[in-house]
């Protein structure tokens, strides 16, 4: 039973949901399924925080290695929540002045904005800007040319870094108008628009047929590994 | 079609300049029908026979739409543009139309126009919708003709969008290939799946890190369960925990998620166990290290560093870290062998690693390796798949290619233009 | 110019010189094979930190896909319906920052009504309001909220939010990002679906984003248009959608750069505020970085082969 | 204390010694900022509905200021609200009256850019070595993004479409006045499901969440199988299909004949590599060696594009290092311009 009900569930969304693709009088309740889904989606980022919560929460009291940074998280967490649920230091609308809950969370000025601008902002930037770093020394130390395959690799890479650049018009300006083809620029956008544009395609359609089987696969309920393995069910 | 521009600026230098000179004959006949193709019930179709002054004096017609009645409450016309089209044009779709209104919509939108607390009396929440269309021939010098009107139409909703059907097919016919061959490889037909060269390979870098004295380390990607390419991954780690099982060497997997790390511990006591070592198979080498991105690479890492693995698999969903990896692995010199679908990071593992199994390939391995009916059945619909895809694209090719071969050497051929509007039909109605 | 040329012959000397040493000297190998990668970080930083604070720039030459998104837009008539979908987030900006700035300044210099919304993430509606803060409400306060442009706000559920709103709007955004009813607000009223739209322009940083969009807007709904930017990552992936599915494309920054220029060239000022010049900036830092990368490769390559000969001997 | 650490202090103590010199002279990461009031009166006589009218900044259209003015205090609701402010401005501002009250410094938010400087700087000490900074980075941004999330999916989704479907009344009391929906109690199975889904935060009973998830699956696999289908599989077969020789204006183009051929037949090529039911020998093994070459290709131009969205990122970082903070680029703020 425990694992009945929630196959049927997940044929039945599926069904809905593909129906109303092709079936107009089904596209009214293919809407209302995909707003379920929405609101669903919405209750998982709540799940999302719950569950950090529970594993620092038990990370403090068990006094488990670092739990000096699960404080600071925990800390960072709740004021961010309390701070947003609360709309501290948010203004009213200017269309409803008499109640103070109208204005918009992320108001300028506010905590929370702040916390978004001086906070969340450089440190999620910052951590993403390392990868220029990493791109560097991967390469270093990670591109070699030991065959034919990474030699077409690099040469391409080599000739897009030089082509989406100033570089590369300058290298090949010397080029007459008639061999403008081999200029390096114009070489990048045909490698992007002809061998790009193939292998990405062919890339995309075997990776669109196995998401079509596997989807049908679940629909039908042949696989079930989102529900867990076998063994682990009571 | 959009004309826009050119026939507005006709109207309005008209409006503002001396009066007109010759005003064009109207069109006549309008007809206006359900759309002719099965649709979801938003559009109508227009047919009108042409101005008599068609070739002469007209530039365009102009097409409008009024909501006639709300239910059975007539409201007064008030038209509104639809499109300006071309002359010569006698048929035209009105697309984007309703079948019904909402009567909170009505409040806020004709509240000057209808009764609405006659509407509320009726205590209907919606009220079907009925449309009148006019079409107005504009003459060069911006002269209007008398207007055509329809009398009130409402569209009608089919039970099946037309628009779709050979797509349906399509969908049928491969959902059909893929369910036909997991029932097939359930019946206990062996079903062929060539060998996939990544997985010698996984097999030869377990032996060396043996050899070495050195571990195996194992990524099964940074996403949870509910992920396609985490369950390939786990699939395969049975396989690579088996080797080193036989092998005898130490094999570490730490995960992301706390889900893989319980599905993991299960996969590899298992294939520890199917290999007869089940004594050997050491559960805190499976951990669970933190969810956030960042911070697992850099346990991995700074793990990597200090313990040298001598083989490195990276199997499963990847994102940024897919550089940093392979970066390290390669630094500390590992045979390292890396599987995804993830398109964008798989540069990093083709460069860097000794062997990649790319996209669909990495899923193949698992299914393979598996060897469950429903795997290696759903690899053989795929295959059907790209077949549908090459044939369609060979046979669309040499027609267009054949076709417009034809027709530059002899422009109007009868077969070449055959050619062109099979082409067309495929193009147009089948594959869209 | 000449600032452009004494770098790049700098960077190629020392990496020839390196590449001459690693083959002659012993010691330049082994250092070389077991550099620390600090000091590759630590050229990386200098690779862009100089350009930057030299502020280098280079003229850009606009490419047949910034061309393509340029035209479509040239095409609409003022008064048209932009569905601006904001699919990214502060770690991308970098990238895309310039293309949000430059896609609203010709969307309010051609005077089109904007609808803003992001699916991408929750941080969406502040790049929603950076959009509307630096350019509309800056350089276009004539504009009027809700009659020129609305901001609609995240919603979560990915694609099951463009599943939904390309048939029915209405159900979902009941009130725009600052709680206000949808209904009360004048540019909204005659929109049921984004099918209305006469173009979707999509700024989107990955998952749910362009992709998302070309599969459950474009592809279904052949009258829409949809053009996008998108970053370096993700570019490469869309080429096979283009050009039916999608119109044009602006990839990465070099993509930014060349729809400013095409923008600013048709729309801008003598003496541009420097926010619409972002792309254009950040191009001098990629073109002295980019060569760093091919250098690094070939010096790796060098000591690579250098030691395998070295096994062989 | 050996040569390292010698080192490092100093480098720190020098560069310490800089900021505090800069800041102490009013040369950085100051943030400036525009107060606006805001004030409102009700004109509605006691006991009805209250009408409010703008009285600031600007009076409402056909309100005279002066009969605003006659309204006695409990009929006002006045704040003030402090906007974003470049530099120019409030420089502008103070040169032509230096007693004006509108353009102001910012204690709070000049604090907010040194804290982001010094995060950033954190974040960027993990590439020399893992330290206490970026675990306490790390930590922070964990916390901050995760509160950050559920907020917005609290006030975004959670409170008009579900709250408000449920019970509107609550909403236009609350939060929303100018919601204006009807009550659709069919909303009660997303607010079940969404309870159920929570309830993996129970240490027990954990078979109830797989309901809502089933339901999540459910639907992602519905629109998935269409969706991917038709954008990624019938479309790619019909975008495909142009012709091979290409012929322009009666003449034979060969480079663009060229590329048609390269294009479908890269792509034919690719799918056979792609192809399972064959082994790679013989002709099916060469041809699925030429597929090979172009996904090669391909994965050179996306790692070419990857290296130039990388730096992109770092620029911008830096950018806020020497302009927003350290205003090494152009203290007039004619960058920011906003």
């Amino acid at each position: 039973m425990k694992r009945l009900i929630p196959l049927w569930i997940t044929a039945i969304a599926g069904i809905v949901l593909i129906a109303s693709y092709f079936v107009p009088y089904a596209q009214g309740l293919g809407e209302l399924t995909s707003i379920w889904f929405d609101i669903l989606a919405g209750f998982a980022f709540i799940l999302g925080g719950g569950n950090l919560l529970k594993v620092h929460l038990k990370k403090v009291s068990d006094k488990a290695a670092g739990w000096g940074y699960s404080v600071i998280l925990l800390a960072s967490f709740l004021i961010t929540l309390f701070v947003g649920l609360g709309k501290i230091g948010v203004h009213p609308s200017p269309d409803y002045p008499d109640n103070s809950w109208s204005g918009v969370y992320n108001e300028v000025g506010s905590p929370f904005w702040w916390l978004y601008e001086y906070a969340f902002k450089p440190l999620t930037a910052t951590m993403f800007a390392m990868l220029a770093f990493y791109i560097a020394s991967a390469s270093f130390r990670a591109f070699r040319a030991k065959n034919v395959e990474a030699v077409l690799l690099l040469g391409t890479a080599f000739i897009i870094l030089l082509g989406r650049t100033f570089a590369g018009v300058w290298l090949t300006s010397w080029l007459p108008e008639s061999l403008s083809g081999l200029k390096i620029e114009n070489l990048s956008v045909y490698i992007m628009q002809v061998f790009n544009t193939a292998g990405s395609r062919a890339i995309i359609i075997g990776i669109a047929l196995g998401i079509a089987s596997t989807s049908l696969k679940v629909i039908l309920g042949v696989d079930r590994s989102y529900l867990g393995s076998a063994r682990s069910e009571p | 079609m959009k004309l826009h521009l050119f026939a507005l600026s006709v109207v309005f230098t008209s409006l503002g300049d001396a009066p007109a000179t010759a005003t064009p004959a109207p069109a006549s006949n309008l007809i206006a029908q359900d759309h002719r193709k099965w649709d979801d019930g938003t559009r109508i179709d227009l047919a009108w026979d042409l101005s008599a002054d068609d070739e002469t004096l007209v530039a365009a017609y102009r097409i409008s739409k009024a909501l006639a009645r709300f239910g059975d409450f007539q409201v007064p016309l008030k038209f509104e543009l639809v499109e300006i089209v071309k002359a010569g044009t006698g048929e035209y779709t009105v697309a984007d139309l309703a079948r019904k209104i909402r009567l909170e919509n009505i409040k806020t939108k004709y509240a000057d126009i209808v009764d609405i607390e006659s509407l509320e009396a009726t205590n209907q929440k919606t009220f079907p919708v009925a449309y009148v269309f006019q079409i107005v021939a504009v003459g060069r010098d911006g002269a209007t003709s008398a207007a055509a009107t329809t009398p009130p139409i409402t569209p009608t909703m089919e039970w099946f969008d037309g628009g779709r059907f050979w797509f349906l097919i399509i969908v049928v016919i491969f959902c059909g290939a893929v369910i036909f061959f997991i029932q097939l490889a359930r019946g206990g037909r062996p079903l062929k799946v060539r060998k996939i060269a990544g997985l010698e390979a996984i097999d030869e870098a377990v032996g060396r890190a043996t050899e070495m004295g050195r571990s195996c380390l194992y990524i099964p990607g940074i996403l949870d369960m509910n992920d396609i390419q985490t369950i390939a991954g786990i699939n395969i780690l049975a396989r690579v925990a088996k080797t080193a099982a036989s092998y005898d060497a130490k094999l570490e997997v730490p995960t992301s998620r706390s889900l893989v790390m319980a599905t993991a511990r299960e996969t590899v006591q298992g294939a520890f166990l199917a290999a007869g070592h089940p004594d050997a198979y050491r559960k805190d080498l499976i951990y669970y290290v933190t969810d956030e991105q960042f911070g697992y690479v850099a346990y991995v890492q700074g793990m990597m560093v200090r313990e040298k693995p001598a083989a490195c698999f990276y199997m499963g969903a990847f994102f940024a870290e897919s550089l940093i990896l392979a970066e390290t692995g390669n630094s500390i010199g590992a045979i390292q062998v890396a599987g995804t679908a993830m398109p964008a990071q798989l540069p990093f593992f083709v460069a860097a690693c000794d062997y990649t199994l790319i996209g669909e390939e990495f899923f193949a391995a698992s299914a393979y390796l598996s060897g469950s009916a429903e795997e290696l059945g759903s690899l053989k619909g795929q295959d059907v798949g790209k077949i549908i895809v090459g044939l369609g694209i060979i046979i669309g090719v040499i027609m267009l290619s054949a076709a417009s071969v034809i027709l530059d050497g002899s422009p109007g051929s009868p077969f070449g233009t055959a050619l062109l509007n099979a082409v067309e039909y495929l193009k147009q109605v089948i594959l869209t | 110019m000449n600032v452009a040329w004494a770098w790049t012959i700098l960077v190629v000397v020392v990496g020839a010189s390196l590449v001459v040493l690693v083959t002659r000297r012993e010691q330049t190998y082994r250092a070389l094979k077991d550099l620390d990668r600090r000091w590759i970080f630590l050229l990386m930083l200098l690779a862009v930190a100089i350009p930057i604070l030299g502020e280098l720039t280079f003229p850009e030459k606009p490419t047949g896909l910034a061309k393509a998104v340029f035209d479509e837009i040239e095409k609409l008539e003022p008064g048209d319906k932009v569905l601006m979908a904001w699919d990214y987030d502060p770690a991308s900006e970098g990238e895309l920052g310039p293309m949000a700035t430059a896609f609203t300044y010709h969307c309010c210099k051609k005077g089109l009504k904007m609808y803003y919304m992001t699916i991408f993430s929750p941080v969406g509606p502040q790049m929603i309001e950076d959009a509307i803060e630096h350019v509309i409400k800056a350089d276009f306060p004539h504009l009027e909220y809700g009659v020129d442009y609305v901001n609609l706000g995240y919603k979560s559920g990915y694609e099951g939010v463009i599943k939904v709103i390309v048939s029915n709007i209405r159900e979902l955004y009941t009130t725009d990002h600052y709680g206000k009813s949808v209904q009360d607000i004048p540019m909204m009223r005659d929109v049921r679906n984004i099918q209305q739209m006469d173009l979707i322009i999509n700024v989107s940083a990955g998952y749910a984003g362009l992709k998302e969009w070309v599969l459950f807007a474009a592809t279904p709904y052949p009258d829409l248009t949809l053009v996008a930017g998108v970053t370096g990552v993700m570019a490469p992936q869309q080429y096979p959608y283009i050009p039916e599915q999608l119109r044009g494309l602006l990839g990465a920054i070099k993509g930014a750069a060349e729809y400013e220029k095409l923008v600013l060239d048709k729309y801008g000022d003598e003496d541009p505020d420097p926010k619409y010049l972002k792309g254009k900036q950040r191009m001098g830092p990629q073109l002295i970085a980019h060569m760093l990368i091919i250098v690094l490769i070939i010096v790796a390559n060098f000591v690579y082969f250098a030691g395998k000969r070295r096994e062989r001997a | 204390m050996d040569r390292k650490t010698l080192i490092w202090t100093i480098v720190f103590l020098l560069a310490g010694a800089y900021l505090v010199l800069r800041s102490m002279t009013g040369g950085m990461a100051r943030t400036y900022m525009k107060a606006v009031d805001f004030e409102f009166v009700n004109v509605a006589a006691d006991g009805d509905e209250p009408e409010w009218i703008q009285a600031k900044p600007q009076v409402a259209a056909d309100h005279d200021p002066n009969e605003l003015a006659n309204y006695p205090d409990e009929n006002r609701q006045s704040w003030t609200r402090y906007e974003s402010a470049p530099l120019k401005k409030y420089a502008k501002a103070v040169k032509e009256d230096p007693n004006q009250t509108t353009y102001l410094l910012s204690i709070s938010r000049t604090i907010g850019v040194w804290l982001s400087a010094m995060f950033t700087l954190a974040i960027f000490s993990f590439l020399y070595k893992d330290s206490i900074f970026y675990k306490i980075a790390e930590a922070v941004v964990v916390g901050v993004s995760a509160a950050y999330w559920m907020v917005v999916a609290f006030w975004s989704t959670i409170v008009p479409n579900l709250i408000g479907k449920l019970s509107p009344a609550i909403v236009q009391a609350w939060a929303m006045p100018g919601l204006k929906e009807e009550q659709n109690l069919l909303y009660i199975v997303p607010l079940v499901l969404g309870a159920m889904l929570l309830w993996q935060l129970a240490p027990k009973g954990g078979w109830i969440s797989r309901w809502p998830l089933a339901f999540f699956i459910g639907v992602f696999c519905g629109i998935r199988l269409t969706g991917y289908m038709h954008g990624d599989f019938l479309y790619q077969i019909g975008n495909s299909i142009i012709p091979l020789v290409v012929m322009v204006n009666g003449s034979f183009d060969f480079w663009g004949s060229l590329r048609a051929v390269l294009l479908v037949g890269g792509l034919l090529v690719c799918l056979v590599y792609f192809f399972f039911s064959f082994e790679h020998k013989g002709i099916v093994g060469k041809t699925a060696k030429v597929g090979i070459w172009v996904l090669m290709i391909t994965f050179g131009a996306g790692f070419g594009y990857t290296v130039m969205g990388r730096i992109a990122l770092l620029a911008i970082r830096l950018e806020f290092l020497f302009d927003d903070w350290l205003w090494l680029m152009d203290p007039t703020d004619k960058r920011l311009g906003m």
